[in-house]
């Protein structure tokens, strides 16, 4: 599969009457996002607000963050199963709006964490301070279940993202880089003496707030499958995983996955990049044990060298990693695994709830205790009622000054299990 | 025998009728030394604790599928509940100042992470 | 702990309910107990029949402790 | 702002005093004196410290005296009220790495100054104080004395000025197991591939999270003579005389404790009790002996079956049934079980 990958540079965005993208300048009408937004009538209102690198703003409890891109060539479109109906993407050309970011944010729930600092150590920490940001704030409609309105979030967020990628459809982009996968047997050929490598993507997938979505499947019913890398360019994997804000993947994430990019560019130099596969992290003990089997099993059936594993999420996750780990290293599989760490606020527990002398190729993205003293901020975006819910519970605290004292594992991204970050711990 | 061990009211509403509920009204804390000492009777753990990226005493609700059994002990079930002990050691508890409607978001998402476990069953 | 003791060049035999454990704490003599909350008695019996009980467990580590072994090895029945 | 006040400890063959000959020279403080590695410091220094004495002991005689030793060296460090100390480094000089951990420890931890050393990573001080001392990683000879002191004076700094000490790959020192975040210079998926790209070609790398110990320790000869074996118990059922007079911790204790079995027949509920919170206790408050076997065992010492019953028994509580953890208290009673030439151990877990 060869897909063309367009990068549109976004410098600014404005609010304009007429929607359209000039000079890297994005405009956008409330009028016409809010009428996108509000076409799921699960929504009461939706609030549109910008947010730039380096202004003093904060934005929280953040749900998603979401790239426009657009779909100009080849088949199926942005999002399938969602937006565009499913057909198999990955090919042919899109367009991605780079430099910004659509960011969906108002509490699901109320213990959502989720920070989107744009100054300060936050913005630090977090990769969505870097972009320029469309923020969508969203309220429910009376009575409605947290289920039933984490989907329509979810979907006004696509729809707002892929109305703005559509706004680029008939530009020249700025850069464009080249993606291309072989078949086994093109690549047997082609690359008789690189090593066959795949990247194995475990899915949050437990179930309300905590799922994931493959061409709009609910990643917890399926058995590990496999994937052309190109697919999730076109968004074939969405989130809708609300909690665990600094080591989940935001589908923005998933479009532009770190390990993904990172083995394509080694593709064909010092490796082959055969495949990527994609499994779950359930709650059943026996789903864990079936998961792993399978995801070992394509291993071996693939005939790989190395896979690199990548978990999502908190706790029961860490079991999935190791058994993963395990399993693939027992088909004489090289393995190297991608996690973060809770070793408490002083750094001394242990970090990971599961060990096995097979992972001895770890990636941290660091220890998500770690506790960070983020500075009173001029604007507010969202809503700051749960953590002024929890001030005075816990040494979590909105303190008097108005400074917060946190955990780095409310801010959105911290420490993202694809290493899409550089933060790191010893 | 095949038991739900919970804190979470709504799991006895909700499965009450289809399993057998072992509801009681514990701390996060206690409801897992429940589950450790029916695991060190010889139990089997079904669902894995730690599940939820809600990290631990964010939420106060805890249910987890259990074959009960005496005898010799299960090692994985073991494992598994003494990582998750440690695990939730590490954390401060959160949800004591929780209001109703907050609790009530977290039965509910309890519930839905306990519903997908049992779908597969 | 057990791996500790061992290292100190003292002989050593590890009495423990969840023997997977023992093997991976890297003990080398491992004799089974009972149950986790009373790993050398039963409560289920009268004292004396618990008293037999045990000392069969502590013989069976005296036992081991007299047993050359070679690597990691559990000392069942 | 005033200089930082240093006080520097090296031994006598950093002193040019002599080598092994001369290892038996007792601690000897000198006021106002720059000696060997510390005028390597002091430059490093600029004008943000001095060396204000320097505490000059040979390696046999600290190790042979090391409670004089120690105890000797304190008071000289405390007569001049330094703001920092630095041992070493000892690269890889295994009893002056000893030394210079041990000493290092004592002023941090009695004298509340801060302190450093140096050494390298297989000297055997780095065993003993890596867990609770900065430990700069060194080359493993004193041709590495520039780089080491490159590291040693800005992280000495930084510690005599109180400031946040960051992760042991940035700063230079050896992990102590404690967790520290940093930001690295390529994201974490390109290190990740790069990390694979060694692995695959069997190249050495360097995983970010070492997992728990899994090393293998080989097993002893078996007792040739029970009946005149001296034996000990040891448990991590955390079995205690009534009250936890030691204040053992119900989980992942981080001491143990040492108790007498002098004329102690068996336990009994009234005088032993379990400190252990990992299990329903019960059955072991019920009676002690279901996880501490005495009362079998002083049957098997009346009957000659084995020679005694070490006076002595061990106790702490591990991490749920996990007896991995506590590898470094551990070591320490098992040099006392050495010492009083214990001949074989039982150890009970629950």
């Amino acid at each position: 599969m060869k897909l063309e990958l367009g990068k549109i540079y976004i410098k600014d965005i404005k609010f304009d009457d007429c929607q359209r993208i000039e000079d890297g300048v994005l405009y956008v009408s409330k009028e016409e996002l809010t009428k996108i937004a509000l076409s799921d009538d699960h929504l009461a209102s939706a609030e549109f607000d910008i947010a730039k690198p380096g202004e003093s703003v904060r934005i929280t409890p953040v749900k998603d963050v979401i790239e426009p891109r657009v779909k100009v060539e080849g088949s199926g479109g942005v999002f399938p199963g969602w937006i565009a109906k499913v057909d198999t993407v990955g090919s042919g050309k899109t367009y991605a709006l780079k430099g910004m970011a659509v960011v969906t944010a108002g509490p699901i729930v109320g213990f959502q964490e989720g920070v989107i600092d744009m100054t300060g150590p936050g913005a630090d920490y977090t990769p969505f301070s870097k972009t320029i940001n469309l923020v969508m704030v969203c309220k429910p409609v009376e009575g409605l279940k947290q289920h039933a309105y984490e989907k329509a979030v979810r979907l006004a967020g696509f729809r707002v993202a892929a109305a703005v990628g559509e706004l680029a459809r008939s530009l020249e982009p700025d850069e464009t880089e080249v993606y291309e996968t072989c078949t086994i047997k093109e690549g047997l050929e082609k690359y008789p003496d690189l090593p066959r490598v795949a990247y194995v993507q475990m899915l949050q997938s437990q179930g309300l707030l905590h799922d994931t979505y493959v061409y709009g499947v609910d990643a917890k019913q399926i058995l590990p499958t496999i994937v052309s890398p190109t697919e999730v360019f076109d968004g074939a994997i969405v989130s809708g995983n609300c909690v665990s804000a600094c080591d989940k993947n935001p589908t923005y994430v998933h479009q532009n996955n770190p390990v993904v990019e990172e083995l394509f560019k080694q593709h064909g130099k010092t490796i082959n990049f055969v495949c990527h596969i994609l499994t779950n992290e359930n709650v059943f003990l026996a789903d864990k044990e079936r998961s792993s089997f399978f995801t070992a099993k394509i291993c071996k059936m693939l005939d790989l060298d190395g896979v690199i594993v990548s978990e999502e999420g908190f706790g029961n996750p860490d079991t999935d990693l190791i058994m993963n780990c395990k399993k693939i290293t027992a088909e004489g599989i090289k393995t190297v695994i991608i996690t973060d760490e809770y070793a408490g606020r002083d750094g001394k527990s242990q970090s990971l709830a599961d060990a096995h002398a097979s992972a001895d190729a770890v990636v941290t993205a660091g220890n998500a205790n770690e506790v960070v003293i983020l500075p009173k901020l001029d604007k507010l975006i969202g809503t700051l009622d749960y953590i002024n819910k929890i001030a005075g519970a816990s040494e979590t605290t909105l303190r008097e000054d108005g400074t917060l004292e946190v955990e780095i594992q409310v801010i959105t991204g911290a420490t993202s299990e694809v290493g899409f970050g550089y933060l790191s711990a010893r | 025998m095949l038991v739900i061990i919970t804190n979470n009211p709504l799991i006895q509403e909700s499965f009450g009728s289809t399993y057998t509920v072992d509801y009681e009204a514990l701390s996060y804390d206690d409801i897992l030394i429940k589950i450790r000492d029916a695991v060190h009777r010889g139990a089997s753990i079904l669902t894995h604790p730690l599940y939820g990226s809600v990290k631990p005493k964010e939420t106060p609700y805890r249910s987890v599928l259990m074959e009960m059994r005496e005898g010799p002990v299960d090692m994985d079930s073991l494992l598994l509940i003494e990582q998750t002990i440690a695990s939730a050691g590490k954390f401060p508890n959160k949800s004591a100042g929780y209001d109703e409607a907050t609790l009530n978001d977290c039965k509910i998402i309890d519930l839905s992470l306990l519903q997908g476990a049992l779908r597969s069953m | 702990m057990v791996k500790e003791i061992e290292r100190a060049g003292i002989p050593v035999v590890h009495v423990c309910t969840v023997t997977p454990i023992s093997m991976t704490v890297g003990a080398n003599r491992i004799v089974p107990a009972i149950a986790i909350p009373h790993p050398l008695g039963n409560p289920n019996l009268d004292h004396e029949e618990e008293f037999k009980l045990r000392r069969k467990l502590v013989e069976k580590a005296l036992k081991a402790l007299e047993t050359e072994v070679d690597g990691q090895t559990v000392f069942e029945g | 702002m005033a200089k930082i006040k240093v006080v520097h400890y090296i031994n006598q063959f950093f002193a040019q005093i002599g080598g092994e000959e001369k290892a038996d020279y007792p601690a000897e403080l000198r006021v106002g004196e720059i000696i060997g590695p510390g005028t390597a410091f002091e430059s490093a220094f600029g004008d943000e410290a001095e060396i204000v004495a320097t505490i000059v002991c040979g390696d046999s005689y600290f190790n042979e005296n090391i409670d004089k030793a120690k105890a000797d060296i304190l008071e000289m460090v405390k007569s001049q009220k330094p703001d920092l100390f630095i041992a070493g480094p000892a690269f890889n000089a295994g009893r002056y790495g000893v030394a210079c951990g041990t000493i290092t420890d004592a002023v941090l931890n009695e004298l509340g100054i801060p302190a450093l050393t140096g050494m390298y990573e297989e000297n055997p001080g780095v065993d003993m104080f890596a867990s609770k001392l900065y430990i700069v990683s060194t080359k493993n000879s004193a041709a590495g004395m520039r780089a080491a002191v490159k590291k040693m004076a800005p992280l000495a700094l930084k510690l005599a000025r109180h400031e946040k000490i960051g992760a042991s790959v940035v700063e230079g020192y050896i992990p102590t197991g404690v967790r520290v975040n940093f930001f690295e210079k390529e994201r974490g998926a390109k290190r990740a591939v790069d990390m694979l790209l060694k692995k695959l070609s069997d190249k050495p790398f360097v995983t970010e999270y070492p997992m728990p110990d899994f090393d293998r320790v080989a097993p002893n000869p078996a007792v040739k003579d029970m009946a005149h074996a001296k034996i000990a118990l040891v448990t991590s059922g955390g079995i205690v005389p009534k009250g936890n007079p030691d204040h053992i911790e119900s989980s992942s204790a981080s001491h143990y404790g040492e108790y007498c079995l002098d004329g102690v027949e068996a336990l009994s509920s009234e005088t032993y009790e379990t400190a252990h919170g990992g299990y329903d206790p019960v059955y072991a408050n019920d009676d002690p002996n279901r996880v501490l076997p005495v009362d079998v065992l002083r049957q098997l010492e009346k009957e000659g079956v084995i020679g005694k019953l070490h006076d002595k028994y061990y106790s702490t509580v591990g991490n749920g049934t996990a007896v991995a953890s506590a590898k470094a208290f551990a070591a320490e009673y098992a040099q006392k079980l050495l010492e009083d030439h214990v001949d074989a151990v039982i150890l009970t877990s629950t």
